[in-house]
Formats: C-alpha cells, structure tokens, sequence
C-alpha cells in the first residue's frame, strides 16, 4: 500500500516539492516547508552580496529531512546551467540538480535547446539531472533519452498562478513518459495541484503560490492536502465523466398519486 | 610589492601576495561554511579553500544557497 | 481558530456532505461516510417494495454521528416535496430537508418555481430546507428571503462529474448569499471539490463521484482531503494570479561572465 | 363482512376489518421501525400506527430511506 | 437552401439581433447597426428628461427594415414588466417584446419567478414575448409552454464579455427548446458568438462589445461574419473531436533510407 | 485600409491557409479550396505507389491563384526533411517548405531540436521556411532569429479539433514575435479560428475541420468567414472584458411608482 | 382656480384646467411623435392624447424609446 | 549483359544498359510532369531526368505531392 515517489533512485513519502524563493522571512520559509511534509526543497545559487551578507538558505534547512535540489536559475545558455550546477555540487549538497535555462526575462520561459544540451552534459558529469520545460512532449522524451531522472513540465508561466493551461500537453507527456513527471510553475491554488495529481503527474513544485500567500504556513497545509487528495483519487479510480445527468437517488418516481 | 590584485564577484580587490581563497574569505569577513567558491571558471570544494593560493588577475566568484523556485 | 459550518443553527465540523446513493453496497457506503469524515448524509424516501423488503439505509447509519438529510428526490412538484418532506419527518428524522423538485428525467435540471413555492411552504411548516437549484443567484437570493437555510447550486448536471461548469454563476452566489453555500452535483474529483471552497463555498456535497469510483472508500478519503485544502486555502489567503510570469529564484542574474 | 380491502403502494390489498396501520405492517411481514407511513395523504408519526384503524378504500404508503444524494 | 430565423411567426434573414445602448453617438449606432446587416434591434424606455428632452432612438432606426424590439430594462417586478411593455406598444411599434426582470443591480441577473409571470400575463395580451433568462433549462420549458415566442438565456453577466460561461446549461436549453434559443448577454468578441451558433442556438443578441469596441462599426461587421461562420459551421456538419491526433497528411512514412 | 498578410516578402489577401489532405476526393478539395478564398495551400511529398500511381494533387490546384506550400510531413529527423523540402523544390514549386519534423507517431507532435536544426540548414539553402511546432515561445524566437519567415504553432494535437487549447503559450508567441504567427492544427470549428484571430494570430491554417465536415465546401466557407471576423474584430478594438455586470440599456430605473 | 396640478415624471406640474395631455406635452415643447404617455398607470395611444381631459392630481408619465439592450 | 538493377521506391528493378532517369519513368507508365525524382539521395531537376542515365544499384525515389496538410 506504500505510495513513494522514487526519483533518481531515491523514495520520497511526499508528491509536493517545494521552492523557498520570495518568503517574506526564513522563518516563514521554515515554517512553511514543515508545514508542507515535503521531503524535497529547491534552492539557487546567488552571489554572494559582499557588502550585506547573509546566511545562505540552507543554514535555514534540515539537510537530514529535505533533499536540497539547487536549480540553475540565471543561467542563460548551457554552459551557464553546468557552471552553477557544478558549484551546487561543490557546497556539498548531494549532485542533483533542477536544470532552468532561461533567456527571456518576461514570461521566463525554458530554452529547450539548451537545456537539453545542459542535461547531456550534466548526466555525463554524474548529476540526477531534473529539467524544467515547456510542457513539449517530445522534448520530455528527448531528455528522458539523455538520461534525465524526472522531467517538469511548466503548468503556465512561472509565477502566474493561473493553473494547468498547459493541461492537453502534460497529458500527452505523462501517458509518454517513464520517468517521473513533476509538474512545475504556475499552479495557484491547492486545486491546481490536486488536478495535476489526479491527471497522473507523479509530484508538483509549488513556490510562488505558497511564500506569498497572506499565510503561506497554512497555504502549505493546504497545498500538501491537495496534492495528497489528487494522488488518492487517482488511484482510487475516478468515476467516468458524462454529459448528460445520472440520478444519484432512486428512479423509481413518486410515491402513488393522491386522491383515490 | 607585497600586494596584488584580484577579481571577487566582479570587484578588484586586494589581497596579501600568499593569500589562499580562505585567508580572503577571512578578509571579507565571511565564514568557509556558508559559501561556495568558483575559482577561475571551476568549482573550489572546501577543502580547497586552504590551498589555493590566489594569483594576480584570478577571478573568484564567492556564491551562496540562496531561495528559489 | 474554529472553522466550523454553520447551517440552521447546528455546527457541523466537516465541510463535506455525502449522498448515500448508487454504492455497490451497503458496506461500502459505510466504510465511505466514515471515511469522509462528514457528519450529514443525504437519504431518499421510496416505497417498500412489498415483495422484496429490505432495511432502510438508515439502519447503516449512526445517527449520533451524522445528520441524516432527507431529499424529496423523485417529487415533480412543489406538492410532491412537501409530503415526501413530512413523510421522512414522520420517521423521527430531525426535520430538515433537502428540497428536489425536478420535472426533467434526462438532465435532472431543478424546476426554479416549485422549488421557491415548496420552500416557502416547508419553511412554514417548522423545516430547515436546504434547496437544490440551478446556479441561478436571483433565485438564491429569493429562498434566502422565503427562509432557506441554506442554498445548494448545482456544478453541473448531476452525475456528471464535469466540475464546476457553472463557476461564474456560482461565484456571484457565494458573493451575494448571506446563508451558507453548498454546492452540490457534478463534482468528479477532489481537485473540482478543492475549487469550489477555493471560491468561498461553505461546503459541497458529493455523491456518484465517491459512489461509483473503483475504491469509493479511498475516494472518499481523497474528496476529504481535497475539501480541507480548499477550505484551507481559502482562508489562507490565494497569492494574486498573472498574466505574465514572475521569477520564483531571484532575478539577479547569472555569476560574471567567465575569461579574464 | 369480516374484510375490507385497501390500497396498499398502489396495490389492492385485504385486511381484517379492525385492522390498524400496525396490524397491516406485521401483516406485510415489515418491521414498523423501518418504515414510514402515509395515510391517505397525510404522514404518520409512529406512535399513530396502533391507534389508526384502516377503513375500506385507505391509500397506505409504505416507504423508507433509500440511499440518496 | 434558405436558412431564416422564424419567430413569432415572422422571418428573419440575420441570426444576430443588435442592442442599442451604450454607443458613442446616434451615427455610431446607425452604422454599426447598418453594418451588421440585422433585421432586429432592441430598445428601452425611459422617462423623457423634461429638462433635456432629445430624439428617441427610434428617429435614427429605419423601421421598414428593422423590426424595433423593446425591452423591459428598469423593470425589478413583473407589474413593472408589463406596464413597460404596454407604454412602449402605445408608441406603434409591434407587439413584441423582450421582458427583462432584473432586481440586482450588480450583476443585472434576471428573477426567473417574475419573468415566468410577466411573460404569462404578455402572452395573454397579445404579445410576442421573448424572456431574457439566466440559463436556467426548466425556466426556458417552462417559458416555451408559456407561450414565449423565443427564449433568451444569457452567455455571462451582461456586458461582461465573458464568453459561454453557462455553455453547459445552454446546450441542454438548446437541445431541448422547440422555439427558438436565442443566447443573449456577456457574448464578448466574434468568436464568442460563433461557438454559440455552433453549439446550436438559434440567433444570438449582441450590444455592449458592439457599441464600445474602438470602431463600432467593424467590430458590429466582425459579429455578423462570426454569426454567419458559425451557423454555416453547424449546418455543415462539424468533424468530430478526438483526444488524439490524426495525421492531415498520409502516414506512409518517409522515402527509403538513403545509404545504397 | 488594406490589410494583407505578408510572408517571406509575399502578399496574401487571405489569412487562412488550407491543408488539402483527408478530403473524400480531389472534386471535394478543390471546392473547399476555391470555397475558402485562400491564397495558400499545403501539400505533402510521398514515394508513387508504381502499382496504382494517380494524378498529384497539384494537378487540382491552379498554381496561378494559389502558393503551393510543401510541407515535410513524413521526416522524423532534420536530414529528412531536408531531403523532403529539396525534393519538393525539384518539381518546380517556389522555394517554400512548411517544416516538420515528427518523431511521434500517436500524438504527432514536432521535434524542437531537429526542426531547429532543419530550418537552418533550409534557410541556408534559400527556402523560405514555415516551421510547424509546438506552442514553446523560446522555440518560437529561435527559430525566428535562424531566419524562419513565420512560425506556426500547434493550438492542440493535428486532427483532435479541440481548439486553442495552448492558449496561453500562444498568446506568448505571438507578443514577442517579429514574423508572421501561424495558428496551425487542432482547430474544429470556425469560432477556433475566429478566436486565434482575435488574440492576434497573423493567420491559421485548417485542413482536418474541414476536410472531414460532412460538407466541406460549407465549412471551408464557414472557417473563412470566421478568419475574417476574427481579424476584423482584433483590428476593431475589442470592449474591455468585466468581472461584473454592466448594463447595456441606461440605469435610471423604472418609471414612477403608481398609486399617487 | 383655472389651474390644476398634476404630478409628470414625479414632479408637480401646474396646467390649465381643461387641458389635455396634447396640451401637456405642447408645453413642455415635446412632439407627440416621440413620446409615450402612461396616464394614471395606463398606456395612452397617440390618438388618445387629445381626447384625455387632466384631473387634479394624474400622474402622467412621459417615456421615450431610447438605446437599450 | 544488356540489363542491369537498380532500386526503385525500395524495389529492385531491371533496366536496360544505358537507360535514363526519363527512360524509366517510361518503362514505369508514369509522366514526367507528375513526378519528382531523387537519385540516389539527391533531387533531380526535371531536365536532368533524360541526361542521367541509371548505373547498377542506383537508388531512385519517385515522388508525387499528395494531399497534406
């Protein structure tokens, strides 16, 4: 009856993966990502400000419970993506990676040429290797190809909230895929998150829709329900869709008529 | 002279000639534990740190673990 | 802290009704209710057939844990509700009652005036009446004034399990009802349950979705679970929704370009 | 006559003169803490089901909760 | 080969019927109303304002070629209903009319109760009646065995352009209906008016994206193309949609493998 | 006033693009065709059947009134597709290649990286190249920025004529385009296509919805009326869509009370 | 008193007793061809408007068709 | 030998010693207006069809365009 998640060989007992950028405080953060039983939180690879340094984030994490999954963010073109992964790795953190490369500061959009080539390269260099794409079903089969360890798809635009638009998409690349699916960027709200799950989608990331939630300890409860509620549901079977109405009471009419 | 001149996140900076990457470190008041290094375009592990010995011109790129999605 | 559901005075703590038709069996209808965590259930009132008797649900219901709802599923007219109304009273039920008046054995669609002109009637006569309607917000507005307790807009067409079709007429109920809202028929899975408390829906009720899943006890569980997160999120306080996108990891850009 | 005939769910039933709503429900083999009853319209409580004696051309409803939504 | 729109008896060339509220200027209306080539205008009565009395509407409306259709805004009872449909028959026009019932004044819904009596009271004095509604499918039963010479139910919160919102339920109202469906209110951009023919409806009513869209008049030629496609379109016989992808070009495979 | 499209230096009156494939015989597509008004067709290159060769399409098709546009259908990789595109060119047509580049032979999707690298190596040769792809905006700028003379994004799987269901990432595309934006498969009806139009797409091309109407001589009409609409509304200037309400007949409320 | 009150649009209007609701709309320089009058709560026809006497105290509504939806 | 083979849209083919893309499409009962040709991995431009002549082994496809979309 046990449900893990295995990635790269690894078992998770939660589907949520959660990012720590845009808390209003690392307690915040802390709280929230307690509050999410997530087993797997992302973080980035920054500069270090030298006229105002801070603690890094992961002093404000318990390595022994959360996988620290560090993304590439900020870079641009491949070689950038192998860089930061490679000074992730250097910090000690276990060599996993979320691959982001990203050209357009607008809509932050996944390049999927360089990423792919990011992945080649960082597969061959030992990495379990999470990439982050557009929702393009054949490129998530080019890069589970290469050696990816799971892919994550976009839902929408990072940060926009707006849910599973990319939906008809992400079907077609979880029917297709035999690594774990883990659908990232732009879920809102906990039913997003429950939709992507009940779909099939093996995990969801969820950042944005949690730190800058009024409470974002109690919008992590919500969202780890959520994703539990869909993965339940999935495997529980769901009924089928119809168009017209079935009658969920008896139809066998009314009682006699009266007035004999 | 007894000085010479590296590149730290982008910004020339001083450094005692026989300086390794931790002795800079100290300098810019930052602690070993919660940084990584980049060292001339290559990741540095920890225990590099001490041995490293900068060269005029070296570019070091002194990153951390900061929040993100 | 308290979050409980307030309808006709009585305090309920799950925010999740369930109906008790179309299980495979009587069992199964028990292990879903216990499941779910509701504490009211939906029943109907037919005739004994005579020639094959069998126990009324109610004899696998512990009332001490579960309101017991009565509907006037099978009534056509506003007369039809109310002696099916009086007859489940009659059974020493408490006397509230869930108002179905449906002409239209196709689609199950609500008729606006008989289920107007049955509530005022039913109110009068000493009932807590929770209408099931179209997601019509004058007509809510009108059995909120003739005394209704509470209003149970419909999803979509019942047994459909297509989710919230009828959402913007549903967020304008929500907006305008000083009486609880539950919405009720069409919902297929937690995630559709999850969006309607996400809108600010006192609660739902669930019926052929948890009835007719592979596993209903599990689904049971799962809509639990996806009600708690809406409801969850909704006081938590949703972040804003974008058009365009919004980084998660800062956007301070990438570490200096290499080649000195 | 010692009989009357009455409709019971639509069907065309024979009692003993005298009978009550109570009388009938054993009649049927049906357990009263099961069922409902509407007598000629009207429901009854079911302290009522002793005391109702059933006269020729009653409408009797026998019914029950069923599961429902 | 003719497809007219019959109501009430009379034909119609055009299945788009225009509002006439909210335009810039008297020209703007005529243009655009020109330009949509419809035979059928709505219009609304009003007190004169004796301090500034202007031209009615209907001075800039050619009557030999529209049929002036007026409406009942302002009326929150079905007494009101009728006395405005009574005041605006005495001006000449023909007995016809569009009875709206709206008691709210946010989201202008209409109150099925009072729509059903005005319309039996209308019918019985002579009129041709056509209820604007919520998408209410046994309302619109209900109004057709009235005697309504059409039905209106409305596509989303009037001015709203919102879309289909209530597709699900005007697609039962549709499949339904013996009179005509004629989807009425929050019909935003042409698109929107061609997928309700599409599904079926009879004709569609069209005025705020009309009247104050930037130019009036195209945007009125654009609704009368969308119309016309999306009739065109649903008697043409739409191919059915798939969850997969079927190949527009022969899937014979590539030429051989170079490499003799 | 005029208002044409432009591709690779050419002007087109028409904004619909018709693919010629799937239709119940040659008289069939020719009549859609002419019935259209387009000014682009697409067509396929496929080995003869030596055992029972037939007319090639182009035999039906006036070169003098139409592009005959090519496309590489059948190529899983960039070299096939080259070798598609110059094979196309030998047979005298204009230097125009539609590319695609589908390893998936269920969901049909394009290859990112391989059309990439097809569009390259074409534009070096002196194509005019019109890739098809999926809705991926980075993908969508590069292949600009490699010389593509449009891009043409998938709304949804070829033939499942599900309609824009990559909305969202199409409306990305075409923001940050400089080239001509293609709405191409997936489109059923002509409110699809009116709808693509609307959101700004510089034209769509159709060949499964109409090709499999059960008369496709009425919906290749139907989908130009609605390309027209759709343009002509996007120029127009759509009215601003609301949350609420919005009447559209004046708001001063009913005459005076009676009862003086 | 050759003047009498009626109530028109809601608000008190003094006309000459004897006048009718043609002399009504005339005074208030309207053309009868383009209103609409609700006298006492019922509609008038336009042949009407010179045959309806006003009494002390009618409410006299005049409408106009105006752009609608 | 007078004959040789060459490969045909994947089908080996017997054609006379000295034969010409243009003599093929002869023997093949096809038109040169209605198709197009690659040979052995190349496109051929219709005029070149009658100065090509086949060697043993040569691979041709023949190629028409075809509805697509």
């Amino acid at each position: 009856m046990s449900d893990e998640l295995i990635i790269g060989g690894r078992a998770f007992g939660s589907r949520l993966i959660l990012g720590t950028g845009k808390f209003a405080s690392n307690e915040a953060m802390s709280a929230a990502v307690a509050a999410s039983e997530t087993e797997m939180v992302t973080v980035a690879v920054r500069r270090v400000d030298l006229d105002a340094p801070s603690d890094p984030i992961t002093a404000h994490l318990d390595r022994s419970k959360y996988l620290i999954l560090a993304n590439t963010s900020g870079a641009a073109t491949a070689d950038e993506a192998v860089r930061l992964a490679r000074l992730a790795r250097s910090a000690g953190l276990p060599p996993w990676i979320k691959v982001e490369v990203i050209p357009d500061p607008r809509y932050l959009m996944p390049d999927p040429i360089e990423t792919l080539r990011a992945c080649e390269r960082l597969v061959a260099d030992g990495f379990v290797v999470l990439p982050y794409i557009h929702a393009d079903p054949v490129l998530a089969k080019r890069l589970e190809e290469a050696g990816a360890a799971a892919v994550m798809p976009l839902a929408a635009p990072i940060g926009s909230g707006r849910g599973l638009k990319m939906a008809a998409a992400i079907a077609i690349i979880i029917e297709q895929a035999t690594v774990p699916v883990v659908v990232d960027a732009g879920l809102g709200v906990p039913s997003h998150a429950a939709a992507a799950m009940e779909m099939g989608a093996d995990a969801v990331l969820v950042n944005t829709a949690i730190a800058t939630a009024t409470d974002s300890e109690a919008m992590a409860r919500a969202f780890a329900l959520g994703v539990r509620a869909g993965r339940m549901a999935y495997r529980a079977g769901r009924a089928p869709e119809y168009t017209a109405a079935s009658a969920s009471s008896p139809l066998t009419g009314f009682l006699a008529p009266i007035g004999h | 002279m007894n000085v010479l001149g590296v590149v730290v996140n982008g910004r020339s900076t001083s450094v005692q000639r026989g300086s390794t990457v931790a002795d800079l470190i100290s300098q810019l008041t930052l602690s070993m534990q919660m940084v990584v290094v980049e060292y001339n375009g290559d990741p540095l592990s920890r225990d590099e740190f001490s041995s490293t010995v900068l060269g005029a011109g070296d570019a070091i790129e002194i990153a951390q673990m900061v929040g993100g999605g």
